[in-house]
């Protein structure tokens, strides 16, 4: 196996980790200042790619699409906090996981019946589209080296805002005291559905740049939740930095396993079975990392609490 | 609480008498249904050991089902094409008698509760409930892809298994045997609340710390209702594959343990009868709402927003009134 | 739903007719969530039949299987009883096809397949009341080998998901492909992201690249893959170059062969007919799922017009003749009940802002399939 | 003099920059109440956690019965006698006041393994906390939710519970928050008579009551025990009035 195609590898893992950050730091988020567990957070990276496809198809413009898609899935964020999710602060988890569960059901057969069940069409923009040749001879899709770029943006965005904005003082004493943003003014429910908005836009915002690589259809929300999950797990519920170091860690894993796994079990069997149970090991990989982790440190790399 | 104890009755009523009707009138698929919606309420009921006396929040009991339909499916394909299991370093053989099979689904669920819960409850609250979704996945692509047992094509077994004196290809008396572990189960899950270990249970969800300065390991007491409650999940997979002899991967799926928390909530959790009065309307739903429009599981999810929202205690809650829980 | 084929009987079918009962057909399909589209389309392509034979001796109870074994068995109990019906079909997941099929044509049912043909069910597991009108599973796989080998390549990398179709169909591939494998991959079900498998096929150095990667999951690929800037020709089978997924994977699948036993372009009165009737009815234009749909109900009523339905022995017969003017052109029956067809060669074109897929070829002639001689009725 | 029933050494414990517990040492003897006094951010609930074993000490050692109990956890320290009683009430709310006694008894016995039997039917642990309850003054609503008792009522029950559990010492957090002081007049005569069971740690706000109780004080600043004495010689210290009364000219 070539240092290239290792490089290659390196770099996949490396997108596919900060897309899953961007849907991570707005669970996160969520968690850390509303308490709010969120499944209902997939769904919104559908509604993202779903605007980002229509608006793609009216008007040809992959950057007005991604507006789109930050603006539909902020905005259905809002709305959904609003009408639903504020209901649901003071419950417990559970009744959280079930109206957020139900809140899937809705989103999912909502997007079938207004969009039809056949996959839209969206398209990585013409500027973007090709190889590009990397120091070492390694020729690198542009539109995979711009997610890097627009993920590591962002997550250098977010720790901006939450470390210089007064947006982010509040989001910080939201984390650390309610009562306390409280008493200093702040409009706790116009705060938390910003918050909301926020962590709505950025999974919208996923979804569109994802999608335009893959496949856009009603049901593609939910693997990518399900990542996210182990993500915020892996790094510590609530923790921005954790959200960023266990989305790497994911994508390098899911990526590096999937590849390195069946080679080695060519070294102990025949090439068709390794490939066989290499695959069938790699697609487990993420949980044990999960796993291992939680032995070493029960609230994630980056948690406070539980 | 007389209000509780009358729904109750109601609904044991029900469960005798809808079926004794369509064996009457010949509507033979309605005793299928109401076979589904036992199992469904017997899945449910082992959550709610869990959910509602331990607070534990599994979103992965799906494994738990899915190891009991495998182990049917498993232990069937065996007998089926005649050769054993194992050869080594005994020969064990395949069976197709459903005592033996429920016995390995209780054990092998059980076993597989007890390691969950050894990692998963290092943790509590959200962590514990992301984790659980995690180990389902898991589960769930480990079946897909692991070629031995049919992978995600899954196992036909062609003919229903046997249980000693019953001819259990007849749909009510197959009926008779889910619905007879169903009552044993409830009676069980009432004598449960009541003993010392329910009692402990319940302080261990209500206050943990004070459980710990009496001297008790609340993360033992819940590991033990999590075996057990696997163990309840795991008896009705394996019902449930005989069902429709059949067993695939999509009994791990993270939306079927999503489901067994709706037949919960639905009824009322921690509510002896919840889960059965929850699984009883949502395969009632099914099969209506699935007759009238194909997006049916949009008016599903209103239905169950409404209920978290407002409908505290599910409809035993609705029913019997708030009240205490155990009395 | 119901839908009863409503129109009169025709004087034909009368006359045609001397046993005239109610047949009763029991229509399990995906009508809901990912999968939804291929099952829309079969059903609408099996109604289309229907209703243009407009008869009132058929009645076709369509249901939702949500692409689930258990909801699909569930139906099918309800069907068979409850509703009481003869025949059986439409299901389109081999999976799905694994939970019913077996136990459905156990009961004396005819279950007749418009797409889901798993090799058991062509083998040892074959049976008298089970017929599939598509293909066997195999056939489009294989195709795609013969035609690697015919078009001169020497070395293929091939990828599939790990599960049994994904199995079966490299094992298809390898079946007819004389070169040698620059590379074996079985990706996750389910995987959206490929570019660690493209990576790989960069540094294989293959001539050539044999992918079955269904649904979404072939959208992804070819997208990305038309994104790597990798030159290397690709084939497959129809699946991922669907009529109805075509437009969402759009200019990136422009050029592609692929293996189908249906094309649009098939030139038959009847296939143009069919085309020409199904965008009419429907706006949109037929998929292979439509088009085995059609032919499923053709053949159907083909058989109902010989034979009492209850007669299992003369019925079967019946519709071994498969005498019905088949989309396909050339259609028969192998002796385990799986067609022998042409497999043809199909590239994606763009006509006008639509795009599809032309013929440049045939892959396979009268082609029936591997299990033959393990079928033992 | 006897040997004391639990003793703290050189306690440390930090968060950060804070220095909670910064060398405490004291001692409980048999038979007396010894009461924590101290401002608000004194570090007494910090203490109180080392004590029991929710939080484990940066330093020092905790000897409860002769013997070295300073890596134990909470429960093996209860199995041992050590009673808690917590300040913010922490008791079954949905369940009765006699199921909340009975899980003291429960844990008392040791095993909570049974499935099948009500446990309103094992007599021995049933007798041992409907006594505890009649000893508190809660005989008449043991039948009663936990949730509908008064406050008071409450702190009467965490009493109780501590009592099921045959303690060989109890450590208590400021029982007396939030009472009344008709509540806290009962509560304290409850307190004198419970030095005969076994002997108190008593943190407490409320000055009257731990002038009433105490058999010695030890005064708490800044993680810090500024001296340890009788009520008199505490009420006398210029140091204490000044750290902890503050304004006293």
């Amino acid at each position: 196996m070539s240092a290239i195609l290792i490089a290659e590898q390196v770099l996949n893992g490396l997108q596919s980790g900060v897309m899953l950050f961007l849907m991570a730091a707005g669970l996160t988020l969520i968690f850390g200042v509303m308490g709010l567990i969120n499944l209902a957070h997939g769904s919104l990276y559908m509604v993202g790619a779903f605007a980002a496809a229509a608006v793609a198809a009216a008007t040809g413009s992959f950057l007005l699409a991604l507006a789109a898609a930050l603006a539909a899935a902020a905005l259905a964020g809002a709305v959904v906090e609003t009408v639903v999710i504020r209901r649901l602060y003071d419950k417990d988890h559970l009744d959280q996981v079930l109206a957020t569960f139900a809140l899937i059901l809705i989103f999912s057969e909502g997007t079938r019946w207004i969009f039809g069940s056949f996959p839209l069409f969206l398209d990585i923009p013409p500027w973007l589209s090709g190889p590009v040749e990397l120091p070492g001879g390694i020729l690198y899709p542009a539109y995979r080296l711009a997610l890097i770029g627009v993920g590591l943006a962002v997550a250098l965005g977010l720790w901006l805002l939450i470390s210089r904005t007064r947006l982010g003082v509040r989001i910080r004493a939201g984390e650390n005291d309610r009562e306390m943003i409280a008493a200093l003014g702040v409009d706790i429910s116009r705060l938390y559905t910003v918050v909301f908005a926020l962590g709505a836009g950025l999974a919208g915002l996923a979804g569109a740049l994802v999608g335009a690589i893959q496949s856009v259809q009603v049901g593609m929300g939910e693997p990518v939740l399900i990542l996210a999950f182990v993500v915020i797990v892996i790094g510590g519920i609530g923790s921005i930095r954790g959200a960023l170091v266990g989305a790497l860690l994911v994508g390098l894993t899911d990526t590096l396993g999937g590849i390195f796994l069946p080679e080695l079990f060519k070294l102990f069997t025949d090439p068709s079975s390794a490939t066989t149970i290499g695959a069938a090991l790699a697609s487990m990989s993420i949980y044990v990392l999960m796993a291992a982790i939680l032995v070493w440190k029960p609230t994630g790399l980056y948690g406070a609490r539980a | 609480m007389s209000r509780e104890r009358a729904f109750n009755l109601a609904a044991l009523a029900l469960l005798v008498a809808v079926p004794a009707w369509a064996q009457l009138t010949g509507e033979t698929f309605t005793i299928t249904l109401a076979t589904r919606a036992v199992i469904f309420a017997l899945a449910a009921t082992g959550l709610n050991i869990a959910l509602g006396l331990g607070g534990l929040v599994s979103l992965g009991h799906a494994v738990f089902f899915g190891i009991g339909g495998y182990a049917m499916g498993i232990l069937a394909f065996h007998a089926q094409s005649y050769t054993p299991l194992t050869d080594w370093p005994v020969t064990i053989p395949g069976t197709k008698l459903m005592p033996v099979i429920w016995l390995v689904a209780i054990l092998v669920s059980a076993l597989a509760a007890l390691l969950i819960g050894l990692l998963a409850l290092r943790t509590t609250g959200v962590y514990f409930i992301m984790i659980t979704l995690a180990f389902g996945q898991m589960f769930y692509y480990f079946a897909i892809s692991w070629p031995a047992y049919g992978g995600e094509d899954g196992m036909a077994i062609y003919v229903r298994n046997g249980f000693p004196g019953l001819n259990t290809l007849i749909p009510i008396q197959f009926y008779g045997l889910c619905l007879a572990w169903l009552l044993v189960v409830l009676w069980f899950n009432a004598r449960l609340a009541r003993s010392r270990f329910g009692l402990a249970l319940n302080a261990a969800r209500q206050a943990p710390q004070r459980v710990e300065t009496v001297g008790l390991d609340p993360v033992r007491l819940k590991l033990v209702a999590l075996v057990i409650s696997g163990a309840v999940t795991g008896l009705a997979g394996a019902l449930f594959a005989d069902l429709n002899r059949f067993v695939s991967p999509t009994m791990f799926s993270w939306q079927l343990s999503g489901e067994i928390m709706v037949f919960v909530i639905i009824g009322g959790v921690g509510r002896l009868f919840g889960p059965v009065a929850g699984a009883c309307l949502f395969v009632a739903l099914e099969h209506l709402l699935g007759g009238i429009t194909a997006y049916w599981h949009v008016w599903l999810g209103v239905l169950l927003l409404f209920i978290v929202l407002f409908g505290r205690g599910g409809l035993v809650g609705i029913f019997a009134g708030r009240g205490a829980v155990h009395d | 739903m119901r839908f009863k084929a409503m129109a009169l009987a025709t004087v034909v079918a009368a006359l045609a007719a001397p046993v005239q009962a109610e047949v009763k057909v029991g229509l399990i399909t995906t009508l809901s969530g990912g999968g939804a589209g291929l099952g829309i389309d079969t059903r609408d392509g099996f109604m289309l039949a229907i209703e243009q034979a407009g008869r009132d001796d058929v009645e076709v109870i369509v249901e939702d299987d949500q692409q689930k074994p258990d909801v699909a068995v569930q139906i099918a109990d309800k069907m068979i009883q409850s509703d009481k019906v003869d025949v059986l079909t439409g299901i389109v997941w081999s999976n799905l096809a694994m939970a019913v099929v077996p136990s459905a044509v156990g009961q004396g049912l005819f279950y007749l397949s418009t797409n889901a043909a798993p090799a058991q069910l062509a083998g040892p597991g074959c049976n008298p009341n089970y017929f599939s009108v598509s293909y066997q599973n195999d056939n489009l796989h294989e195709a795609a080998g013969a035609y690697a080998t015919s078009a001169g390549y020497k070395t293929a990398f091939i990828l599939a998901p790990n599960y049994p179709a994904g199995k079966d169909s490299l094992t298809g591939f390898k079946r007819f492909f004389e070169g040698d494998l620059a590379g074996e991959v079985y990706t996750q079900l389910g995987q959206t992201d490929y570019a660690a498998e493209i990576a790989q096929i960069r540094a294989s150095g293959a001539d050539t690249v044999f992918f079955f990667l269904p649904g979404g999951m072939g959208i992804s690929f070819l997208k990305q893959y038309a994104d790597s800037g990798l030159e290397i020709p690709v084939v497959g089978p129809a699946f991922s170059f669907d009529q109805g997924i075509l437009q969402a994977i759009g200019a990136a699948a422009l050029g592609v062969k692929n293996t189908s036993s249906w094309s649009k372009d098939i030139d038959t009165p009847a296939n143009a007919a069919f085309v020409e009737a199904f965008s009419a009815r429907y706006d949109r234009l037929p998929s292979i799922y439509a088009a085995q749909g059609y032919d499923t109900a053709n053949l159907l009523l083909s058989a109902i017009d010989k034979a009492d339905v209850n007669d299992d022995a003369a019925f079967g017969a019946a519709l071994m003749e498969a005498d019905f003017d088949s989309v396909r052109g050339k259609f028969s029956f192998a002796p385990n009940r799986h067609p022998i067809q042409d497999i043809y060669v199909r590239e994606v074109v763009q006509e006008g802002d639509v795009f599809t897929n032309k013929i440049v070829g045939t892959a396979m002639t009268d082609r029936a399939n591997e299990y033959v001689d393990q079928c033992k009725m | 003099m006897t040997d004391p029933v639990l003793s703290v050494e050189g306690l440390c414990k930090s968060f950060g920059a804070l220095r909670a517990t910064d060398g405490v040492t004291l001692d409980l003897r048999p038979g007396e109440i010894h009461a924590i006094i101290g401002p608000n951010g004194a570090g007494k609930s910090t203490l109180i956690q080392q004590i029991c074993g929710g939080l484990s000490p940066d330093a020092g050692r905790i000897r409860f019965l002769g013997a070295d109990v300073t890596a134990l956890p909470v429960r093996a320290r209860a199995r041992m006698g050590l009673a808690r009683t917590f300040q913010i009430s922490s008791l079954a709310m949905e369940d009765t006041v006699l199921q909340n006694a009975l899980l003291g008894a429960l844990g008392a016995a040791g095993r909570p393994w049974g499935f099948l039997r009500p446990a309103l039917r094992d007599a021995g642990p049933r007798t041992l906390a409907e006594q505890a309850l009649e000893r508190v003054g809660l005989g008449d609503v043991a039948a009663v939710r936990t949730a509908e008792l008064s406050h008071g009522q409450r702190r009467q029950l965490e009493v109780a519970v501590a009592l099921t559990l045959s303690p060989r010492a109890f450590v208590m957090d400021e029982p007396m928050a939030g009472l009344g002081s008709a509540g806290s007049q009962q509560l304290t005569a409850l307190l004198a008579e419970l030095k005969a069971d076994a002997p108190v740690l008593l943190v407490e706000h409320d000055m009257d009551a731990v002038f009433a109780l105490a058999d010695r004080i030890s005064v708490l600043v800044y993680g810090q025990v500024v001296m340890t004495g009788t009520v008199e010689e505490v009420r006398a210290d210029p140091r204490v009035r000044e750290a902890y009364l503050g304004d006293a000219p």
